[in-house]
């Protein structure tokens, strides 16, 4: 499968196929059903400077192709994670990224740079796009200026692969890109989940604890694609697409439109082994189209 | 992840089927604990897109068969309920923690189910008496016609039941039965609606018996990444799909 | 049914349930399948000043729970419409309400003023949130400067029910709708569709012709009532809500949520007879939890 | 929009289904034209959202039974080609405008259609024979096995072939068959994949023969209100659902 390397700047993948953060735990709970080391990389839940309870119960809907979620980014804290948590997945053969979020700038600058220490953590994917907390998050994301501001402070610290997670909820998505790009983003990762909400009629009250929450699945993947298409038009750093794969045909879709390299959310919970399949059909694919790279076909949609 | 064959679809009443399941290529059935749960994927259901949970509901290990009590009450649940013999179906299994049993076979147990929360209480109470236990079970229901699976409740204990209308058994809620003014109990399991279960935690630590509950928090994957299942315990935010569903009343933060 | 009547604005609705433009043609398409006279209204097609010939085909592309199009607001003309439409649709026995759309202010203007000659057309509905034209369209509709403007000037030449339709690709739906609230709009109807793109990885094209077109049905109705729900509590007028509806159980969310009426669109396709039916169920909602008025039920939603 | 239950599902090969269908509740069909098509809802079919246009294949009057022949080349289709006897389906039906058949029984009609793009033809020439024509049947796939209900079509006129792969009638393309060089038509209808569609058309054109084409543009309602299956034609872009699906190809913009 030497065709599927590619690279995201300084990250080496073995194949475009990473998980998505939040939906694939720390990689250790997909041992049981699959070979991680299949997986071009995993990016671990959102991690923040200090513990978080996240919201309370309930933090799911289902809806049409998809699901909401308002998780709130419930995780021990990074200093957990160094201790506790690195120790365990720092051997695997993949690219292990670390989702990182804050309420400050100073959270994600602090939290940014003691992962910056840990060896076998490649890069971090900065989570300025989480539509579930109160504090920052998705705040960060819907301003070009914010997210700027955010990225620059935290490449100052940060000096392997830093990522920037985009929030789809905003007018366009192409000027928060420009705006990471130009405080020395590497990669732009989108979409995030898309704020929704969802109501039980019979007792007239909200799904969620927090009425709203972040939508994600297929039911996503059309609108996904399209600012994956919009942001790789307008940004010269690799993008990295995601939102409602469920296929290697959506994943195709979404190289085509532009990324690099894509990730697979919440479709993990549906099928552990989507990831797994998706390598293999994009293999495939390569094959039977003749194509030798992979990366002959990032964004090479044909538009007459 | 493994596919099942459906051998058998029982329908038991109007909405509770109870269907089994051997593995697709003759696997040989893992262990599993009363309690724990699996993962369905019901395809062909056009609203039902995450996987649904459902208990162990028994193991019949000689014919490498697993039994799920289904309660056919949604787009999903009524998609199992169709299933007929040689459907094909994947499941994630077994998954959870269940019930703990003890070796001392001088324990008087007390498992107390309502509706289609009965369905782990079966394995349970099978296991229990296999360990020289003779457990009681107390089982609710609204009406007569769902109260199923009695006489195999039946093959490992002395059943006690009933109903709000008062068609079989006492009349009433479980927690009114006359049989739990006796208190001769060392451990009590439940499993049913969040209310039933509260009000048998809340005559288990009144009466100072240790007490276990099992929870149907709605989930997302069942296999803890997800984080939408939590429940909040004396130990934070915790998953029901890891660390339980099946919780001592001492670990949950109920006003009981 | 007396208790399912229901004003917006001036506008005497018999019952909250309106069928969306373009989903629904001139409503004769649907006479054939359910009794027009049971709605509340009909929104007709997108109507401009002149003529439209549309986009080139193909304008369509399904995907999970929805589709995209790219229709591109094809339609004979507004005078075309007043003298060879508006006759065979005036007296059906429910609102008909035009959308009207438009490259330029003056073209709205001019548009409304001449349908505001027309007696039994008691409303319109400004679009000013068509992805799928190129010049105008979603773009009045992702600023509240041109929105409020477009507002403005339309409403000096129009007296009767003044609707205007909010996009949903904006950061943020209720400075929009407050701008338009601010100069005299009398309600505002959301959303109108989503920007998506989908690709046939065969040939590694755009499915449409347009690159990127609109999404609609069920796959956006988290995202439609999270921003009707937004706006509700951002606005005094009434809420027109829309996005995904495909059964009186979401209509119920979308009434709860604060939509005062509810438009069903692309669901019009898979059962032309939905609208009915969904107008039998809220009633029976209504019946069953012995609710008076569906006036009680706009905005009703408990949040603790 | 009518529920029609299935009587009957045959499979022709290995993709191909013919299926019957009646109404339910005892509705006597309505009159329809050849070419006119129905749109399916596809239940239990979750990546199936719209409904899906299929041809009318043929109209048994003395039975009630309308006819569908389904190639299962998606999720839709598919789900189509498993029905069974007593499956319920929702049609809208039926729609589009059909082929223009003269009263002339002088005339002398080609049919030529190509793959499931044969479906309209059956019941067109069971028409035109019935007024007195003798239809000429010209039909071409890709191998033997694609060419199904020929003993249908032999009841209704003459019948020529070609396969790609020459395992019957003659080898190649519909448009090389030997029978075209004769130009004996006075009318031409045609339906299958648009290349071959648009070599008759040519042909069609060349030798001064009216030509009538069914298109399948993709489709959104089928009943001319979301105005996503146009066709550009020299009337500007109009719905192919409504004003077609059969086009006379002279209102094309065809560049042939
Ligand atoms: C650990 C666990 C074990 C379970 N064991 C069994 C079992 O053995 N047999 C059985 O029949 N059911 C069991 N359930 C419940 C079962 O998972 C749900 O009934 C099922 O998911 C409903 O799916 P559906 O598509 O049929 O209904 P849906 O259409 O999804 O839901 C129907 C209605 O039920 C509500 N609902 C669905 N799931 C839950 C939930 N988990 N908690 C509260 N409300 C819910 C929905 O909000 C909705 O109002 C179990 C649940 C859990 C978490
Ligand atoms: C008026 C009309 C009459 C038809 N009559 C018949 C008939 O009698 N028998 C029959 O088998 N089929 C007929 N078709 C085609 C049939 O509608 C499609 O094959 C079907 O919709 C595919 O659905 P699916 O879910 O199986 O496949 P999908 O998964 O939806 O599609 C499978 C592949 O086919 C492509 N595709 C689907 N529909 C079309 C289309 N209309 N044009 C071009 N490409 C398409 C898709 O892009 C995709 O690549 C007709 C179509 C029309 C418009
Ligand atoms: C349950 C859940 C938890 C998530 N948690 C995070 C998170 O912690 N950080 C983050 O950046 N994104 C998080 N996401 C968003 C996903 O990483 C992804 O961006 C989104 O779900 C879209 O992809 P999908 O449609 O494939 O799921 C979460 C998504 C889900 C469903
Ligand atoms: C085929 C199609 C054509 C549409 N044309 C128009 C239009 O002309 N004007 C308009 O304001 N909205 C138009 N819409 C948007 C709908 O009115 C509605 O806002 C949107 O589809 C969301 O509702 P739904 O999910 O119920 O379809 C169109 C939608 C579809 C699917
Ligand atoms: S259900 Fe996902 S963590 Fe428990
Ligand atoms: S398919 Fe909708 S107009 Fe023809």
């Amino acid at each position: 499968m030497g065709n599927l390397k590619i690279n995201i700047s300084n990250l080496q993948l073995k194949n475009p196929v990473m998980t998505a953060s939040g939906t694939f735990g720390y990689g250790t709970e997909f041992c049981d059903y699959m070979d991680l080391s299949k997986l071009g990389g995993i990016f671990v839940k959102g991690t923040t400077l200090h513990p978080r309870q996240g919201n309370d119960y309930p933090r799911m809907a289902e809806t049409p192709s998809g699901m909401l979620n308002a998780v709130g980014l419930q995780n021990k804290g990074v200093d957990y994670f160094i201790s506790n948590i690195y120790p365990n997945i720092k051997d695997f053969d993949t690219n292990m990224i670390v989702n990182v979020s804050g309420s400050t700038i100073e959270d994600y600058v602090e939290c940014a740079a003691r992962l910056a220490d840990l060896d076998k953590i490649p890069g971090i994917e900065l989570n300025i796009s989480c539509p579930n907390v109160k504090e920052g998050g998705m705040a960060f994301g819907t301003s070009a200026c914010s997210a700027g501001d955010v990225t620059k402070a935290v490449r100052k610290v940060f000096g392997k692969t830093l990522i920037v997670k985009l929030s789809p909820n905003v007018t366009d998505i192409t000027e928060i890109a420009k705006a990471v790009e130009a405080e020395g983003a590497d990669a732009v990762s989108l979409i995030n989940t898309l704020l929704g909400m969802a109501i039980d009629i019979r007792n007239q009250k909200p799904v969620l604890s927090t009425v709203t929450g972040g939508l994600s699945g297929p039911c996503v993947k059309p609108i996904a694609l399209r600012m994956v298409w919009q942001t790789y038009n307008a940004v010269k750093i690799p993008v990295i697409g995601m939102g409602g794969i469920s296929s290697w045909e959506d994943a195709i879709e979404f190289i085509l439109a532009g990324s690099s390299a894509i990730q697979i959310g919440t479709y993990n919970f549906i099928d552990p082994t989507i990831s797994e399949k998706v390598v293999d059909g994009i293999d495939n694919y390569l094959k039977e189209n003749k194509i030798d790279s992979i990366k002959d076909l990032v964004g090479a949609l044909k538009i007459d | 992840m493994l596919d099942f064959t459906v051998k058998e679809n029982i329908q038991l009443n109007q909405t509770y089927f109870l269907i089994k399941l051997t593995p697709k290529n003759g696997e040989i059935l893992t262990d599993m604990e009363p309690g724990q749960f699996v993962e369905v994927l019901v395809e062909n259901s056009p609203r039902t897109f995450l996987r649904r949970p459902i208990s162990v509901n028994f193991v019949e290990k000689d014919k490498n068969l697993l039994w799920l009590l289904v309660q056919a009450i949604g787009d999903g649940t009524r998609k199992m309920s169709q299933y007929v013999e040689g459907d094909v179906v994947n499941l994630l299994v077994p998954l959870g923690k269940g019930f703990t049993i003890s070796g001392d076979a001088g324990k008087k147990s007390l498992l107390v189910g309502g509706g289609v929360g009965t369905a782990p209480l079966l394995y349970l109470g099978y296991l229990l008496k296999r360990q020289g236990q003779a457990p009681i079970f107390l089982l609710g229901a609204r009406s007569k016609s769902d109260l199923t699976l009695l006489n195999e409740f039946e093959k490992y204990g002395e059943v006690f039941c009933t109903t709000e209308d008062g068609s079989f058994g006492e009349k009433g809620y479980v927690t009114n039965h006359s049989r739990l003014n006796r208190k001769d109990f060392s451990m009590i399991y439940t499993c049913g609606p969040k209310p039933m279960m509260q009000a048998v935690a809340k005559y288990a630590k009144q009466n100072k018996i240790a007490c276990e509950v099992s929870l149907e928090n709605m989930m997302g994957c069942g296999i803890g990444t997800c984080l939408c299942c939590v429940e909040k315990t004396s130990d934070g935010h915790i998953c029901v799909c890891t660390e339980g569903p099946v919780f001592n009343i001492e670990k949950l933060t109920w006003a009981i």
